[in-house]
């Protein structure tokens, strides 16, 4: 059977997995559950990679096929359309494959946990809505995997129910992706507004009709708008300032969750949709602008909270924070293709990392704090080398994957216009605090003294479902970044070339002066990650302790007080609205106070008129006869009128 | 051939007859018959039309109208069965705990 | 005249019929009377009715005049209207039940053309259903009417067992409905003519025309039980159960009022044998196919050698009486055997009805047979069986036959 | 006076005369017998207006389950003649005027309205309505509603079970 014309399969299995296991799985043993959960993603992956081949073999040329026409009112119409191109394909790889994988971890790494079938079937949920997210062919598809990715994540976040602060963090992720959500449904109704339709193909095809006028720098027409809005929804989505704050709250959920969901991902759900939507963001040069300045300030201002962290997760979340800007950066300053290839090559060591880090957890017995750890090196070697692996490629060296992807969107953000040595200053420094705090973590967890009780935690290896997906990530992210190894020795980028048909070859200039100057560039960047490494291990490697927290590392520690700040501004007046204005006065005064009047009313009339209840059956039976006369005298009027007053007919 | 008035007067009568039984019977099972004789004069009403204009839906009607007579039949015995067995009457006037 | 008869045959005729069938069904019950006795005799090993007439054969007679004879006391307080009612009912609607029962195919006489049966309906199976639906009240009422606990016992014991069994009775047949796809019963037996088949084409063994048919079995034994249960007789026949309820509802009755019961309950035996024979064992059709002509000699190949056995039986009998009307009769069933032999025509008109009958003695015979083989059932096994397993069963029947109907159209 | 003109006018006569001894009746067996007639007497209408599968519906279904059914209640309840009590002063004072009233009107709408329908020729030679035609109707355009009526009587026979067990 032709996977590509039945594309609906790939998504279609991991459904069934979630089905088949959230109504049976409570019954079964964990290894029905598992063959189950595996056995629907990788089938579904094998799928994809089916698919990807017949889409290559077939010329690669863009596939979109109506399935079924799902809301059809007056002239829009939104059906379950799915499409294929070079940027699906990459992401649908990446999903099915990464997803796969952290599903096998899973086996491993939840195998005391409760819910254990329930922890499985929302995972394949969540596969079913990124995978219907990336294929989507419409707006409003792509919208309907965007919200499930939310409510997957918000499941999964507040997977350990029981735990408040999971639950709160569960509901936080949720709402918090609600704002985005609305500026993201007010882009839609935008886009539908001017061009009569949601469908990618129709939406971009209009956009990119010449008479569209690009609409120059600071002036704020429809398509500016409408990009904003997207961008909205992307920010909530994708943890951009200033909507990160879920994100680091989210490492509530399980470690695979954090390393599939909020890593590898439905985070970068929001740079697929505006890279999706190019077309429209080339158009309107102010909302490039906004996205490369936000996705800028993300980077940094993420990665100067990462640098204090003390939960091994949390700088891990933050550096996901920080990395997502990276991509928008990318975005932004129009290497939509570089955005893409750090994604996936993000996608890979992330991932590792957080799995890695996951292992770590596992072995430590559950103990997050990094300050708890230290010198295990020894102790839990694949690991150990595996999260290695993920961190130098993270920091950005040669040939890790990482040094390619990254090097290139500093490429591009340095000779963006306007403002681009900024952006790329920034871009730069963010890049050395991300290899400090990575090396950072490496140190505390990995070396020096131990700092952690013999007796109560005994480290140990993590099992080989655990440690396998890790070894092959780490090999995935050492050479994930090799397509564009010839783009440094004068050759191409094949990345960059594959995705083109996409985003048409307007990126990465070639030309001699440009090649030179990519390789200065990408020398300053291995310096600056080698200074991010000194510095961290002039300050780490010998003996530590916990930092002292006053000034500055005060300040990041608590992350400059932003959720405080949210608190104060946006949460508490909510709430004391909604208790003394709705509930005080609307709910308990108006609503309760219609409802007890009807009743009342109701009792009153039935105080009036029970007295002709005499009970006695036949008197009924009257009342009945005597309705049946009214009615029929009702209906026979016309009829009757002249018979009983003698009119003519 | 009888005229279609002939059947519709007959069944007129019948019907008027089920409601003099309806109101003037005090035993319950004979109310109950009395129910029944309506929903036969009402049945001849159908099958006399349904001749009247050429068409099977009156028969239908009337086969659907037995068939909920039988259900309504087996259940209200039930019922009757029952207030019998607690009231240890059939009268009618008896059973008259449904007031103030 | 002969116009006079042509203008009213309409009328002349079934009164004719009626008036046959009548003394046809009144004498066959009454030897049915006499086999039954003869028959669980011989199973017991006795010698049953043996005194009046050769071989008891005036028995039946005898016990006619006993009845007429007797004084009828009625008990008192009886509830007069339902008391006479209920005896009268039940024969009637027995007796009638036999009306629209197609005996033969039609039949051609001076060139006039009649059924060989009362009335021919083209809703025949339902009539008759009907009739044996109102066959409850005769008992029903009698039990109620006679004012006697055993009477109102088996009055209420009937009533329930006849509408739990009348479902099964119903649903059972409804396979051969589907197969034929007509109500009348004459349709019914000529959709089971299947030519060469022969008894192959009957709807119990269903290789129908056009093969769309399906074997019957299941429906044939739901059909036979539950009729069983319908004519009250063992082992269905509580209501009349002589050790638990001296004799059910017609405790009460004596002389003629009890005979009516008597005859209606032989002649509803002998309806549901009938319906039977027609249903499920292609009615007057020979179970031989139709080539082998020479079986349509079976009739004389009979009756001669039995009438030549009763003649010399009856010889050598001792009393005189005897001595006249066994080899009379003899002679009179030779005579006709050998009639049937030499006249084709005759033979070919014989053909259908013997079959008919042969068949329906042979239902009549089973009856009796379980009567002297089978235990009563106790009450609450009769409910159970009926509703739980005949009703289940003859539904599964219907389903069954649809689905492969179905299949069998596509 | 056409034969069927003197076979409608005994039967209707036999129908009515039987109602009102079902309501003069104080014995509800007779009552049920009464009623029993009518039905009968009913059926044999159905027939002469050509329609014998309702016939044989009306008597096996009314005569041979629902009135079985009365009948046996009666008989389970040995009810006895029944009181004429009268405290119910409504239904004794307004009750019978009230229901030939309802009769009356009843009957006059339909003196003033059955101008209207005319016997139609199909009607006429009785060609609707071989038992055929109903069961294509019944199985084709009211299928559902037949469906329906399977489970409004599996229904039935749950409620009854459920009402008529004791309690143990």
């Amino acid at each position: 059977m032709p996977i590509l014309e039945n594309l609906w399969i790939i998504p279609l299995l991991p459904l069934l997995g979630s089905a088949i296991n959230g109504l049976f799985g409570a019954k079964w043993s964990k290894a029905i559950v598992n063959s189950v959960a595996l056995g629907s993603t990788g089938v579904s992956f094998l799928c994809a990679v089916e698919a990807v081949r017949e889409f290559l073999s077939g010329g690669s040329q863009p596939f979109r096929k109506e399935f079924f026409d799902w809301i059809v009112a007056g002239s829009f119409r939104a059906g379950f359309d799915l499409q294929l191109d070079q940027l699906t394909v990459v992401m649908v790889l990446v999903v099915t494959g990464v997803g796969f994988l952290i599903h096998i971890y899973s086996t491993g790494y939840m195998a005391h946990e409760e819910g254990y079938y329930r922890f499985f079937s929302y995972l394949n949920l969540f596969m079913f809505f990124m995978l219907i997210l990336v294929l989507a062919a419409n707006y409003v598809l792509l919208f309907v995997g965007w919200e499930g990715v939310g409510l997957c994540s918000y499941l999964l976040i507040g997977f350990y129910f029981l735990r408040k602060s999971a639950a709160d963090a569960g509901k936080k992720a949720f709402i918090v992706n609600r704002i985005g959500d609305f500026g993201f449904m007010l882009g839609m109704f935008l886009l539908f507004r001017t061009f009569h339709s949601l469908d990618f193909a129709t939406v971009f095809a209009a956009a990119s009709k010449p008479e569209v006028a690009v609409e120059p720098l600071g002036q704020f027409g429809v398509l500016t708008v409408a990009c904003l809005l997207l961008f909205v929804g992307a920010t909530g989505k994708s943890a951009q300032l200033p909507l990160y704050v879920w994100l680091p709250d989210a490492m509530e959920g399980p470690t695979p969750v954090s390393a599939l969901i909020h890593a590898a991902t439905m985070v970068t759900a929001g740079v697929y949709m505006v890279a999706r939507s190019h077309v429209l963001f080339t158009h309107s040069p102010t909302a490039m602008y906004v996205v490369a300045i936000v996705g800028c300030a993300t980077a940094f201002f993420a990665a100067t909270i990462g640098l204090v962290q003390s939960d091994i997760k949390k700088v891990l979340a933050y550096s996901t924070v920080s990395q997502l800007g990276y991509m928008f950066l990318a975005c932004g300053v129009g290497a939509f293709g570089a955005g893409i290839f750090h994604l996936m090559t993000h996608a890979f060591f992330k991932a590792l990392l957080f799995l890695s880090a996951g292992s770590v957890i596992h072995a430590m017995g559950g103990e997050q704090d990094m300050w708890n750890m230290g010198g295990l090196s020894k102790k839990i070697k694949v690991t150990y080398w595996c999260m290695l692996f993920g961190t130098i490629a993270i920091a950005g060296f040669p040939p890790f994957a990482a040094f390619f992807s990254k090097d290139s969107i500093l490429f591009a953000a340095y000779n963006s216009e306007n403002g681009g040595k900024v952006l790329y200053g920034v871009g730069l420094l963010a890049a050395v605090l991300t290899s400090f705090y990575m090396f950072r973590l490496i140190w505390l967890t990995f070396y020096g003294e131990k700092r952690y009780d013999e007796h109560k935690v005994h480290v140990h290896e993590s099992p080989g479902t655990m440690t396998g997906p890790l070894m092959i990530l780490a090999l995935l992210s050492l050479t994930g970044g090799w397509f564009a190894l010839p783009a440094l020795f004068g050759g191409k980028d094949y990345f960059a070339e594959f995705l083109s048909p996409v985003f048409g070859a307007g990126e990465a200039g070639g030309g001699e002066a440009a090649q030179s100057l990519e390789h200065i560039l990408s020398a300053v960047a291995v310096v600056a990650a080698t200074a991010g490494l000194v510095v961290a291990w002039r300050m780490y490697s010998k003996k530590v302790k916990r930092g002292t927290s006053e000034g500055v590392h005060k300040l990041l520690y608590n992350k400059y007080y932003v959720d405080e700040l949210y608190a104060a501004a946006i949460v508490r007046p909510l709430v004391w609205l909604s208790t003394n204005v709705l509930w005080k006065v609307v709910d308990a005064g108006m609503i309760d106070g219609a409802v007890n009047g009807v009743a009342e009313g109701a009792a009153a009339v039935g105080d009036a008129v029970r007295h002709t209840q005499s009970g006695n059956t036949r008197s009924y039976a009257v009342w009945v006869v005597i309705g049946a006369i009214v009615v029929l005298g009702i209906v026979f009027w016309p009829i009757l009128h002249p018979a009983l007053f003698g009119g003519v007919r | 051939m009888v005229p279609t008035n002939y059947y519709l007067i007959l069944s007129a009568i019948l019907f008027g007859l089920g409601v003099l039984a309806f109101v003037f019977k005090r035993n319950v099972i004979t109310i109950f018959m009395a129910i029944e004789l309506m929903l036969n004069a009402v049945n001849l009403a159908f099958v006399a039309f349904s001749r009247a204009l050429g068409k099977s839906d009156g028969e239908v009607f009337v086969l659907f109208v037995i068939i909920v007579a039988a259900a309504e039949a087996a259940v209200g015995l039930g019922i009757i069965i029952l207030t019998a067995r607690n009231r240890r009457s059939l009268n009618v006037e008896r059973v008259d705990l449904l007031k103030l | 005249m002969s116009e006079f008869l042509a203008k009213y045959a309409f009328l002349i005729v079934p009164i004719i019929k009626v008036a046959i069938l009548v003394f046809a069904v009144l004498t066959v019950d009454a030897y049915l009377t006499w086999l039954e006795r003869k028959v669980i005799a011989h199973i017991q090993a006795r010698w049953g009715p043996y005194r009046v007439g050769p071989h008891g054969l005036l028995q039946p007679l005898a016990d006619g005049i006993k009845f007429i004879l007797k004084e009828d006391p009625m008990p008192s307080g009886v509830d007069k209207i339902g008391y006479f009612l209920a005896p009268f009912l039940t024969l009637t609607l027995a007796v009638t039940s036999l009306s629209v029962i197609p005996f033969g195919p039609d039949i051609k006489a001076f060139g006039y053309v009649t059924n060989f049966g009362i009335a021919d309906v083209n809703v025949s199976l339902l009539v008759l259903f009907a009739i044996t639906a109102l066959g409850v009240y005769g008992v029903a009422l009698a039990g109620w009417a006679s004012n006697n606990k055993y009477s109102l016992l088996g009055g209420l014991r009937s009533s329930a067992q006849m509408i739990s069994y009348e479902l099964a009775l119903t649903l059972s047949v409804v396979g051969v409905l589907l197969i034929a796809g007509d109500l009348s019963l004459k349709h019914i037996v000529e959709y089971q003519d299947n030519g060469n088949l022969g008894l192959l084409g009957w709807n119990l063994f269903g290789f129908a025309k056009d093969h769309a048919g399906f074997t019957q079995i299941i429906g044939f034994v739901c059909f036979f039980i539950a009729a069983i249960a319908e004519t009250n007789r063992v082992p269905f026949d509580l209501p009349e159960a002589e050790s638990e309820l001296v004799a059910g509802f017609h405790t009460e009755y004596a002389s003629m009022k009890f005979a009516m019961f008597f005859i209606g309950e032989y002649t509803s035996m002998i309806a549901v044998s009938c319906l039977a024979t027609i249903l499920f064992f292609g009615g007057w059709l020979s179970p031989f196919p139709a080539s082998w002509t020479l079986t349509h000699y079976l009739p004389s190949v009979i009756l001669i050698p039995f009438g030549l056995w009763v003649f010399f039986d009856g010889i050598r009998y001792e009393t005189i009486f005897g001595r006249v009307l066994l080899p009379g009769v003899g002679a009179v069933l030779a005579a006709a055997g050998l009639a049937l032999f030499l006249f084709a025509p005759a033979n070919d008109v014989i053909q259908g009805p013997f079959w008919f009958f042969a068949k329906v003695f042979v239902f009549l015979f089973f009856y009796i047979w379980m009567r002297g083989t089978l235990p009563r059932f106790r009450y609450d096994q009769l409910m159970d069986f009926g509703w739980k397993i005949l009703l289940p069963v003859s539904i599964g029947n219907v389903v069954l036959t649809s689905a492969f109907l179905l299949w069998r159209m596509h | 006076m056409t034969a069927s003109l003197i076979i409608f006018f005994v039967l209707a006569a036999l129908a009515v005369l039987a109602a009102v001894s079902l309501i003069l009746q104080r014995h509800p067996i007779h009552s049920a017998l009464s009623l029993i007639v009518v039905m009968v007497a009913l059926a044999g209408l159905y027939l002469l207006m050509g329609a014998e599968f309702v016939a044989a519906v009306q008597i096996i279904v009314y005569g041979g389950a629902v009135m079985v059914l009365f009948v046996f209640v009666i008989m389970l309840l040995n009810a006895g003649v029944e009181e004429r009590t009268n405290f119910s002063k409504l239904a004794t004072f307004g009750g019978i005027p009230l229901a030939l009233a309802l009769s009356g009107m009843i009957a006059a709408g339909i003196a003033r309205s059955s101008g209207q329908l005319a016997t139609s020729p199909a009607a006429a030679q009785g060609a609707i309505s071989s038992t055929k035609q109903l069961s294509m109707m019944l199985f084709r355009d009211f299928v559902y509603p037949f469906e329906l009526t399977s489970f409004l009587i599996l229904v039935a026979i749950l409620g009854a079970i459920v009402l008529a067990q004791r309690e143990n």
